[in-house]
């Protein structure tokens, strides 16, 4: 058996790279594919922790939150399309109209 | 066999959504002003459904689904706001091919809401959580071809997905060291996750999650832009409906499953209140932007309902409740209004790059009447002027605190809400005490139908608070 | 009670007042304003007529239940205390909308509607006998005065609304926070929400903690000093009467509000206050500085209507010490004073704003011999200052009379403060007279005008009225010693 | 009969999995030199038969000729995703292998798969890593900086989505029937009766959709050697593009053995003929092989009696009538499962 | 099928496929160094030019997407989710105490999904050449 400390540990990892990329990256592709990561970090979490507790709830909950991502990931494709379209780029620094 | 009606408003309304999203298939972009009343009339029927229900109690699907008091409030919250906006939305869908979209969507995040007001399970509370999430970040973005729209979209996708990945990541260990998703069940397991490093994590991190949904001061950041860029009739939906999805949220993850670790949270959420109150009140204070102000006055408003995670008396969380409710009529309408004003500016000049300023509100009373008088209610109910919702609202908030013994949170409280007094008479007189050059003009029917639905109501709990009280507090003994 | 009578004095104003927003043309909201204020007057002449001033217990009681989970009802009541502020409210507003009558005003609905608001909220605070009643009242009285200002007032309106309502605002808010203390320490003691004023007044003295009680105490006396005000919070009062028109001014005249709190809050309270020696000795204190402070600050003004203000401020002082007194009579007296001084104040303000009107200007300085021109108007006026600097037979002798007296009994360093205060008063008004009624004309105004049939009717009234309460004040003074006699006979339980 | 138990040793099986390989890398080796025969027939020419007995040494030959190539970089392209696509492409079909059962021992009412290893979910693993080798190919085609290597990888990717979720739809109807994930399971639930005969549509989308998966003509537009040179693997040279065509093979062996597993009946064959120890393995097996072999025949012939599709027919195909079709085979599964049948 | 799964068989049961992953993985770059040794070596820049069928190459090769593949990505992104979905559903299927239920949830589901579908051809979201 392999500890659970090591599947915390990945996905812990995982969480973190896509947090920072989330934080430093500027392309909103990259930014679509950061929070991926992040929810996949999850997934790992939720079905580490399904087969160690012996009890199938976490697996389930990980095939939702797989759909969930794909449907996140495809209206975050449609929004930046939507903005590529408008304004030829998908820099989110570039784009601030709305600012205080 | 569990007792299924229970379900028929959440099905009404979900098949509402498919029959608007088919009948929008076949029809030209002229008929399809009848998909706006045939929308109204299903969220219209679904909020009879849940009336009906009140009282009703019971739990669906293995225990996932839970019908009770509070879940029912927050059903008749979330179905207010959406009749508002779907009432509303029949102007300012006129014309475009897209309508069958706006209103499923809009009827398909109302679902979502509904789903996590009932939800019993974190499973159900998180897919329903997205459920509503995604529709309104097409929502926001449903102004394709203006660069706003879709920026408020854009900053709403990407922070929105952040939290649920946060709040999936705090589930995750929540289910790991628990070994359960059920609500309850992680009440009752809460040794295991006292126990364990991952209590404090979790802890952080479903703050951090919800916090983005609520509008918490740190994590605010997206609400202005947002409610700024969409249309308004979609900030109103995001304001007074989504964000109330994260209080519900937040209210069972905290109020009920992780109750036992309250020291760990009542001390952040009291730190978290005073600076989103604090900080919203004094940024909207500058604001030039109707709908920005208004998001910042939202962003303050989030922090008097998060006082109750302080307190913790039922008296505080029926305050919050009947908060929730009120805002959801005052934010709704203070939204619809403004749109109703952006509305006019654009069919005016088309191609204005700011029609919520200030400045169009300029001697409204005598252009748009009734917007302006309904608006002025809104207005003053959100600063809390005695006799309408607001101050009710406020009223209980703020005395519970005061009777917890935390004088300190209820003078902050106080004050800001004293500051907020501000920026909204300021537009009360820009629309009143200002001329403009203006004509008079027919306001957008369907505009002023919901705002007057929402004015009634805002007056109605200032004025007959006591039914709506005693709800609250029914909705606040199944927290506590 | 068939007819719910005071209901419907609060609540005429208020229905008159969403009325005259609703008129078109300036004709129309001018009779439907005065309209509204001759039956308030009438109805309150009738209240009045009926009222028995031998007891203090409170008349006319309705009660509705409204929001019981909270223990809030709708309940209204009048005794002694308030019934001569209502009478003040009910005959000046009347005169007011008169004296107006033919202003040149831009939006006069809606200037039409903001007084009837004022009125109908103002009367609603002096018979409310519900705390949250109360409060909401307290706060409506807010909303019309701040637009008044900031719409048709002088050219620093904004920064004087906008102080205005801070300072009131803040002041009522930590007035709530009071409230609520009380509130839930009764709901505590009883087990029952109760928002009743008399309720929450009477289980004051069982509230456990004495440092709470001293804590509810100051923030219900701050809120009611602010308003009043007293010294060190009174800097809005200037700027707002200062900026606000001559009808704003002589609402703000009949803001009694404050006072009001001090007798129908504050002084049941009192003797149940650990610290009571020391709120005492601060309320009397900040009424005499009051005094002295306004008068001299009055003595130095340019501006005619600043130092009306000034002097008005002054004038409260002597409220605040006569509360201070815990004897009946400077109890009597400091609510007479009130009576009193919104009498001579809606005079005093309505002469400055026809001055003001017929000259272009206010300053002293740039005045004089107006009495030439303006006869009536001088004779009105110096009725008015006669009465403000306290000469005999007329009300604010009366006042200060009783107030200086009686509280010598227990506060005489402040008396004699306050005494000090007398001669700057009769100086600052006697030279103010003299520099603007008398003395040389300045030519350069031209001929004027007097004032007009309508602004004399009303003025006139009101100076009678100085008169016939300065000659024979017993109308009113004997309800007010009923009830002050109670206020006191509750000191005299703990001994003082 | 009792089997040994180190067979159920998985370093065991996984070397019994490189036997497959190698056994599959020789089909491979056969199905390109049956191709070019079969392909040289139809259009009535001799194909190769200078190296060996009818050429059937040929990519023996061609090995030797690709080993001795100078491999090219291109100065443009990505050198690290250039060298690594082709790992990832290889990964991806290697790893699909794994789990495909070459056929079964059935002993005391036991199943024994021969294969190197035995999933619950293998259908599924298999989709899985069979997906992975879009991935491949779209690195391989970014990574050369070649427009047309990229245009080819574009229409790869746009194929290979239409077609994988019919692929998807048709395999869970296969499941229903089997009432499992496992493709062992799933070979032997078709016992008396082959799936083609309960669920014929589904076999027809099935067969198409896994030729568009395989790239196979008429759905190779990722080459279109007539507009794009050759596609996504135009930069590719020497061994490196023999890698690549390999893995192509590879995949078309593996994919006619999943039309066998999941529609023909695998191995299948009546009782009394596996009775034997021996010929209990060798007899199914080899019936199962002869299988793939039709299929693949059936596949080449198509590719050269076919022309290729326009991407948009393609497209057009996947979506409109392909998805349609199996979700109308799952319903019909579904009310043949609830007949009881 | 269903139940609580046993960790242990599924390890001993991806062993097998963890050694061949190291055999390809291991396999292109053993080839590739064969090729090394084996082939020949002559540069000339005009060899390491990108290939257009002769032409000189002109611009960069990386152009953007046709903006349709997206929408098909999406499509295909929500399609093959929903398909996963059906997987577990086909397994336990065939258990006859939930055969009713299960066959009328999964039937609501796919009826969304074809709804979804339907909207999709009739928003022509699917056509190629809009």
């Amino acid at each position: 058996m392999i500890p659970l400390f090591y599947y915390l540990a990945l996905s812990a990892i995982i969480f973190s790279i896509g947090l920072f990329g989330f934080m430093t990256q500027r392309s909103g592709i990259r930014m679509l594919m950061c929070v991926e990561l992040m929810l996949n970090a999850a997934n790992i979490n939720l079905v580490a922790f399904s087969s160690y507790n012996a009890d199938l709830t976490g697996q389930v909950f990980a095939l939702y939150s797989i759909s969930l991502a794909a449907a996140e990931a495809a209206i975050g494709f449609a929004i930046l399309m939507s903005i590529y379209r408008v304004r030829d780029m998908i820099d989110l620094d570039k784009i601030n109209v709305l600012r205080w | 066999m569990a007792d299924l009606t229970l379900l028929t408003p959440e099905l009404t309304l979900v098949g509402t959504g498919l029959v608007v999203l088919l009948i929008g298939l076949f029809l030209n972009t002229n008929a399809k002003k009848i998909l706006g009343y045939l929308a109204s009339l299903g969220v219209l029927a679904s909020l009879v459904l849940v009336i009906m229900s009140l009282g009703r109690e019971g739990m669906l699907f293995n225990d996932t689904l839970s019908f009770d008091a509070l879940s029912q409030f927050f059903k008749i919250i979330f179905l207010s706001v959406a009749l508002l906006v779907s009432i509303a939305s029949i102007k300012y869908t006129e014309g475009n091919s897209h309508t069958e979209e706006f209103y499923s969507l809009m009827i398909f995040a109302t679902a979502g809401m509904m789903f996590v007001a009932s939800a019993n399970d974190l499973m159900v509370l998180f897919v329903a959580f997205e459920l509503a999430s995604l529709a309104t970040y097409a929502l926001a973005g449903f102004e394709k071809k203006n660069p706003i729209s879709l920026e408020a979209s854009m900053k709403y996708f990407m922070i929105g997905s952040l939290s649920a990945a946060l709040m999936l990541f705090g589930i995750s260990f929540i289910y790991g060291a628990t070994g359960t998703t059920s609500i309850p069940g992680v009440a009752a397991n809460i040794d295991l996750l006292l126990g364990s490093p991952m209590g404090l994590l979790s802890v952080v991190l479903m703050i951090a999650g919800l916090g983005f949904k609520i509008a918490l001061v740190p994590f605010h950041m997206w609400a202005p832009d947002t409610y700024q860029g969409s249309p308004s009739v979609v900030s109103s939906l995001l304001a007074a409906g989504s964000k109330k999805m994260g209080f519900v949220a937040a209210f069972k993850v905290f109020m009920i499953a992780l109750i036992a670790l309250q020291a760990e949270w009542t001390t952040a959420f009291a730190v978290l209140a005073v600076i989103t109150m604090t900080l919203g009140n004094v940024v909207a204070l500058s604001q030039t932007s109707v709908k920005r102000m208004l998001a910042y006055s939202s962003v303050a408003q989030a922090g008097y309902i998060t006082m109750a995670f302080v307190v913790m008396s039922k008296t505080a969380l029926a305050g919050a409740i009947l908060y929730a409710l009120s805002h959801g009529f005052m934010k709704a309408g203070a939204f619809i209004a403004t749109g109703a004003v952006v509305y006019m500016v654009l069919s005016e000049k088309k191609d204005s790059e700011t029609p919520d300023d200030i400045d169009n509100f300029r001697g409204l009373g005598r252009r748009m009447p009734v917007t302006a008088l309904c608006m002025t209610i809104f207005l003053f109910a959100l600063a809390g002027i005695p006799l309408t919702a607001g101050y009710m609202s406020k009223f209980v908030l703020f005395a519970s605190t005061i009777e917890a013994g935390m004088v300190w949170l209820a003078v902050i409280a106080i004050l800001n809400s004293a500051i907020s007094l501000f920026y909204y008479a300021r537009v009360v007189k820009y629309m009143y005490f200002l001329p403009s050059d203006g004509e008079k003009i027919s306001e957008p029917k369907p505009y002023t139908f919901a705002m007057i639905i929402a004015a009634i109501f805002v007056l109605a709990i200032g004025f007959w608070s006591e039914p709506f009280l005693y709800w609250a507090m029914e909705a606040a003994k199944v927290l506590i | 009670m068939a007819i719910p009578i005071l209901s419907l004095i609060v609540l005429i104003p208020l229905l008159f007042a969403v009325l005259t927003l609703l008129t078109k043309t300036k004709e129309q909201a001018r009779v439907f304003a005065l309209f509204s204020s001759v039956v308030v007057l009438a109805l309150s002449m009738f209240t009045y007529f009926n009222f028995d001033s031998t007891t203090s217990q409170m008349q006319f009681q309705e009660f509705a239940q409204w929001v019981p989970s909270l223990g809030i009802n709708y309940q209204l009541g009048i005794d002694g205390i308030s019934m001569p502020l209502v009478l003040l409210n009910a005959i000046v507003i009347p005169l007011l909308i008169l004296f107006t009558w033919n202003d040149d005003k831009k939006q006069p609905n809606r200037f039409y509607a903001l007084i009837l608001a004022t009125q109908g909220a103002v009367i609603g605070v002096f018979l409310a006998l519900d705390f949250f009643l109360f409060y909401v009242f307290w706060e409506l009285t807010l909303v019309p005065l701040f637009f008044m200002v900031s719409i048709w007032g002088g050219p620093g309106k904004h920064k004087a609304s906008i102080k205005f309502f801070i300072y009131t605002h803040v002041g009522s808010l930590v007035m709530l926070l009071g409230i609520f203390g009380l509130y839930f320490a009764a709901w505590k003691q009883t087990g029952t929400p109760n928002m009743g004023i008399e309720h929450l007044l009477s289980q004051f003295q069982f509230i456990a903690s004495g440092v709470s009680r001293d804590l509810i105490f100051v923030a219900l006396l701050f809120g009611f000093l602010v308003k009043i005000p007293a010294f060190p919070f009174h800097s809005w009062l200037p700027d707002a009467y200062v900026e606000a028109p001559t009808a704003g001014s002589v609402l703000f005249v009949l803001l009694k509000i404050g006072g009001y709190g001090l007798f129908r809050v504050i002084l049941p309270i009192l003797p149940f206050t650990p610290s009571m020696n020391l709120m005492i000795a601060i309320m009397a204190a900040l009424g005499a500085v009051s005094i002295l402070y306004g008068a001299f600050l009055a003595l130095a003004q340019k501006d005619l209507k600043r130092m009306v203000a000034y002097s008005s401020v002054s004038h409260m002082g002597y409220v605040t010490l006569g509360a201070a007194g815990v004897v009946s009579l400077s109890v009597s007296g400091a609510m007479f004073q009130q009576f009193s001084h919104g009498l001579i104040m809606s005079i005093m303000f309505m002469a400055c704003g026809v001055i003001n009107n017929a000259t272009g200007t206010r300053i002293i300085n740039e005045l004089g011999g107006l009495a030439r021109k303006m006869p009536k108007l001088a004779v009105i006026m110096m009725l008015a200052f006669m009465a403000s600097l306290g000469l005999p037979w007329l009300t604010g002798f009366i006042a200060e009379f009783l107030v200086l007296t009686f509280t010598y009994i227990n506060q005489p360093t402040y008396v004699i403060i306050a005494i000090l205060a007398i001669i700057i008063t009769a100086a600052y008004h006697l030279w103010a007279m003299q520099r603007t009624m008398f003395g040389v004309y300045n030519e350069k105004f031209g001929a004027l005008k007097d004032i007009s049939a309508s602004q004399t009717f009303s003025m006139a009234v009101i100076a009678i009225l100085i008169l016939y309460f300065g000659l024979n004040p017993s109308p009113v003074l004997d309800m007010m010693i009923t009830n002050s006699e109670k206020l006191v006979s509750l000191m005299a339980v703990v001994g003082v | 009969m009792e089997i040994p138990e180190i067979l159920f040793n998985p370093w065991i099986r996984g070397i019994l999995g490189l036997c497959l390989m190698g056994a599959i890398f020789m089909g491979a080796m056969l199905a390109v030199w049956f191709e070019r025969k079969l392909s040289a027939d139809i259009q009535q020419r001799h194909g190769p038969n200078r190296v060996g007995p009818h050429g059937i040494f040929q990519l023996v030959a061609d090995a030797i000729k690709l080993f001795t190539k100078e491999d090219i970089i291109p100065a443009n392209a990505d050198k690290l995703l250039f060298v690594f696509a082709p790992i990832v492409l290889m990964g991806s079909v290697f790893l699909m292998l794994v789990a495909i059962p070459f056929g079964a021992v059935i002993i005391n009412g036991n199943t024994y798969p021969i294969a190197a290893t035995d999933m619950d979910i293998s259908i599924l693993y298999i989709e899985a890593v069979s997906a992975v080798s879009v991935i491949g190919i779209f690195m391989i085609a970014y990574s050369s900086n070649n427009k047309y290597s990229l245009l080819g990888a574009f229409r790869n990717f746009a194929r290979m989505i239409g077609y994988e979720v019919p692929l998807g739809i048709c395999i869970v109807s296969v499941a229903i029937m089997a009432g499992s994930l496992n493709i062992v399971d799933i070979a032997q639930a078709q016992s008396p009766l082959w799936f083609i005969i309960m669920q014929p549509l589904g076999f027809i989308v099935f067969f198409i959709a896994l030729m568009a998966d395989m790239g196979r003509l008429p759905f190779d537009q990722n080459e279109s050697e007539e507009e794009l040179i050759a596609g996504w693997i135009t930069e590719y040279t020497g061994m490196r593009f023999g890698l690549g065509f390999f893995a192509e093979y590879i995949h078309l062996i593996l994919g006619s053995m999943l039309v066998v597993l999941l529609f023909l009946g695998g191995w299948n064959l009546p009782a009394m003929l596996t009775s034997n120890m021996l010929l209990g393995i060798i007899l199914p097996t080899a019936f199962f092989l002869g299988k793939v072999a039709i299929v693949i025949l059936a596949i080449i012939m198509i590719r050269w009696a076919v022309p290729r599709f326009r991407i948009d027919q393609v497209v057009d195909l996947s979506w409109k009538r392909l998805l349609p079709l199996s979700l109308l085979n799952l319903g019909w599964v579904i009310l043949l499962a609830l007949l009881g049948v | 099928m269903s139940g609580i799964i046993d960790v242990s068989n599924i390890i001993y049961s991806y062993i097998p496929v963890a050694i061949i992953l190291v055999v390809a993985l291991l396999m292109p770059p053993v080839t590739m160094l064969l090729v090394k040794q084996l082939s020949p070596r002559s540069k000339s820049p005009v060899k390491y030019e990108t290939y257009e069928a002769g032409s000189v190459p002109t611009g960069s090769a990386r152009i953007q997407f046709n903006v349709e593949y997206y929408l098909y990505a999406i499509a295909f992104v929500l399609f093959d989710i929903e398909v996963l979905f059906l997987y577990p559903w086909a397994t336990i299927f065939r258990e006859p105490s939930i055969t009713t239920i299960a066959t009328i949830e999964m039937l609501i589901f796919i009826f969304v999904v074809l709804f979804g579908y339907l909207y999709l051809i009739k928003k022509e979201a699917l056509k190629w050449q809009k």
